[in-house]
């Protein structure tokens, strides 16, 4: 830490080094609050992580190609009619509820919701036992989306009717 | 005579000596990629259990997706009828490029996934409570963007999958009130999708969309740098799991005195 | 009650009161675009004679070609079979796409003209020396990539104006020895200038150079910003009309202490 | 500059102010190294010359339009066949020498020289009093190079042979 000449110690000179514990205090244990350099601490933590994912992706372009179907045709409608997976839970939500509600007034009160998030919520706590309200909304709503997106990615077949996955296969990437 | 000590060296790096860790700090903020992140971070946030990384990978899948992106295009004219043509021939002609496409593809379903992920454990952090609030909603927009970009890219294969997505896609637009109609007319460019359509999806996936993009994230980032170094100022606004127990995070964030660190 | 004394103002502008010069450094670091700048200038760069204001010109001429050519993107296909008919499309029919042609390319020829003015004056000034070598090779690049710039736009209009400009640029680098020939054909995509040479001009032109321009552009605005705040700690430093004379400017630059300022 | 309560000046009770000039010292002259804020001063300058030039190119796009010729065609070479205006100079160079002299050489020289100027005149002077020689040199390179580049652009016609502008116009922008 101190940029001080090692050979002199607070105003004595240093005569040797001896291994071992210091005969006085005690090693100060890092706390968690403590601040560190983030070069090198977080950065190679990072620059790890980065590679990490890109080899993932690597490897996943070698193993799996991506799709691509016959070409564009206006007259032919495939069945089932699918949006990419991440809109398969609107779409899902589509096929229960007027479009208004599920094509607009969903979305639109997600997304307020969630720009609102911070100013309705003014709770200061950070411990989950502190703030049981808002983790209960935002995990149920998470549950709620991720299994409506599984069930219209996944579960979905001809003319938007059930089907288990496990007989047909209907899931497009 | 190492390069840095020269005087090409001196020019480049202006920090010739990394001695000690004030040498270290001072290097840091002459270095422009570096100097996106703080001097210092709490030693909490080294762990893998406190972010996940997820907006380290949500970062590498972007650059993965714009190196892939321009390689592609240098392949590839938005028009129907040479786009699918083209993607044929990225696929068995051009070098690596069904390579690059599986890449990019990936990366972006990759990339929703980790974003989605990345807001959610924000939020169960309670990193979006003040004074990160103006942070948190700049990363909902990063989100639709996301998701904006990757419909939009969904299109330009031109193929039976991306050409009823973008229909279904586009088709809910209608039910908006009043501008729906209109609004749907304007991204698809007439009635259904075609030729209009598919030059529109380009720019704004090539173009428009990665600038506005670009933009946020440079926000994003910056504040997440300040927000970083005014924790270290006030202990109190830590975001430690004890954090705003005490009281005193509730004063209004903003004095005239946070901004003091850089 | 104002919006920036909400908490949603609070939130997004951090400092409430400006009534001090302090308040106002303090707010000057919560504001992302001031934050490219620095916070204080020697009084003698506010005159017009000290920089002509060039390198403001340079970025609002780039801001401009960027606006005027994302909207021109949207009605053109780079095929030379729709090129020039796109043109005529966008000159005729688009809404203003004669006007905002005309921007584009007059802001382009004007922008070669800047940034090499840009840099005649910062050379006459003496404001490449140390310790802002760097900076001016950076601005050398700058200089290349704007020239580059303009003229993989020159050729996407598909007219005989274009072809036979491009023709003979692109012929020059035949007499590149050893490489110059596959330099040629790489960048033309064949014997003579067609439709691979459009494809990949057109790449260029609107996605690869655009994004090695702004990452360098960043890098020096970085590096002004730095330099400006190094000048205020060391007074020695400056820029002024007696810079140097009194000698410890040689000293080498990059010691520790330089990065405190930020 | 100070944030002091005003109503108290160095310890004692201000009691009112009268107009006029400072009973002692001179009124301080700004000084061309003081240093200002950059907000106001600076970023209002930026902010006027940027909608300068902004109206600058907008005005130049209403009066003057972009050209368009006639569609390109591989097999109708125009006569002159002319580069972009900034690379004139290096066009009109080839006209004289030898093309590894004029397209490779020259322009190769150019780059190189311009990035390595501040490695190669280590004067530290700014007066261009104190530094003659890398102003003369520079001012040659430039005053050489315009030249060229206006020769190129309007004073050549077929051929690339020599031509008035004011009797027949070549240029194109």
């Amino acid at each position: 830490m101190s940029d001080t000449d090692p050979r002199e110690v607070e105003g004595k000179r240093l005569l040797g080094i001896v291994p071992g514990q210091p005969a006085t205090g005690e090693r100060k244990v890092p706390e968690e609050q403590d601040l560190v350099t983030v070069w090198p601490h977080l950065l190679v933590r990072h620059a790890v992580v980065g590679v990490a994912v890109l080899l993932f992706v690597l490897i996943l372009g070698i193993l799996f190609d991506a799709p691509l179907r016959e070409v564009a045709n206006p007259f032919e409608t495939p069945n089932p009619e699918k949006a990419p997976w991440y809109f398969a839970a609107l779409q899902e939500l589509l096929s229960h509820f007027h479009p208004l509600v599920a094509g607009v007034l969903v979305p639109g009160a997600v997304i307020v919701g969630m720009i609102a998030l911070p100013y309705i919520d003014r709770n200061p706590a950070a411990r989950p036992a502190l703030r049981k309200v808002a983790v209960v909304v935002f995990t149920s709503f998470l549950v709620v989306w991720i299994l409506l997106t599984l069930i219209g990615f996944a579960f979905r077949g001809e003319n938007w009717g059930w089907v288990w996955p496990w007989d047909e296969w209907h899931g497009e990437l | 005579m190492k390069l840095r000590e020269t005087n090409v060296g001196r020019s480049i790096f202006r920090s010739p000596d990394r001695k000690t860790e004030r040498d270290r700090a001072a290097g840091h903020w002459s270095s422009f990629l570096l100097h996106i992140y703080p001097v210092k971070v709490r030693r909490e946030e080294l762990h893998f259990r406190y972010s996940w990384y997820l907006g380290v990978a949500s970062t590498v899948l972007l650059a993965s997706l714009v190196v892939s992106g321009v390689y592609l295009m240098f392949f590839y004219v938005p028009s129907p009828t040479t786009a699918y043509g083209d993607m044929q021939t990225i696929q068995t002609e051009v070098a690596f490029g069904q390579f690059i496409r599986n890449v990019h593809r990936w990366s972006a379903h990759l990339m929703v996934i980790t974003v989605a992920a990345h807001m959610a454990r924000v939020f169960y952090r309670g990193a979006y409570k003040p004074p990160r609030e103006f942070n948190w909603v700049i990363g909902v927009f990063l989100l639709i963007l996301t998701l904006l970009l990757s419909f939009t890219g969904y299109l330009l294969p031109w193929d039976q999958l991306a050409y009823w997505a973008v229909t279904v896609g586009t088709s809910m637009a209608d039910f908006v009130p009043f501008i729906g109609g209109s609004a749907r007319e304007v991204l698809v460019g007439g009635d259904q999708v075609g030729a209009a359509t598919l030059i529109r999806f380009y720019v704004l996936h090539v173009a428009l969309l990665p600038l506005i993009m670009v933009a946020f994230l440079l926000v994003h980032l910056w504040r997440w740098r300040k927000d970083a170094m005014l924790d270290q100022e006030r202990p109190g606004m830590g975001l430690g799991p004890h954090a705003g127990e005490e009281g005193g995070v509730g004063a209004p964030p903003g004095s005239g005195k946070q901004g003091g660190g850089e």
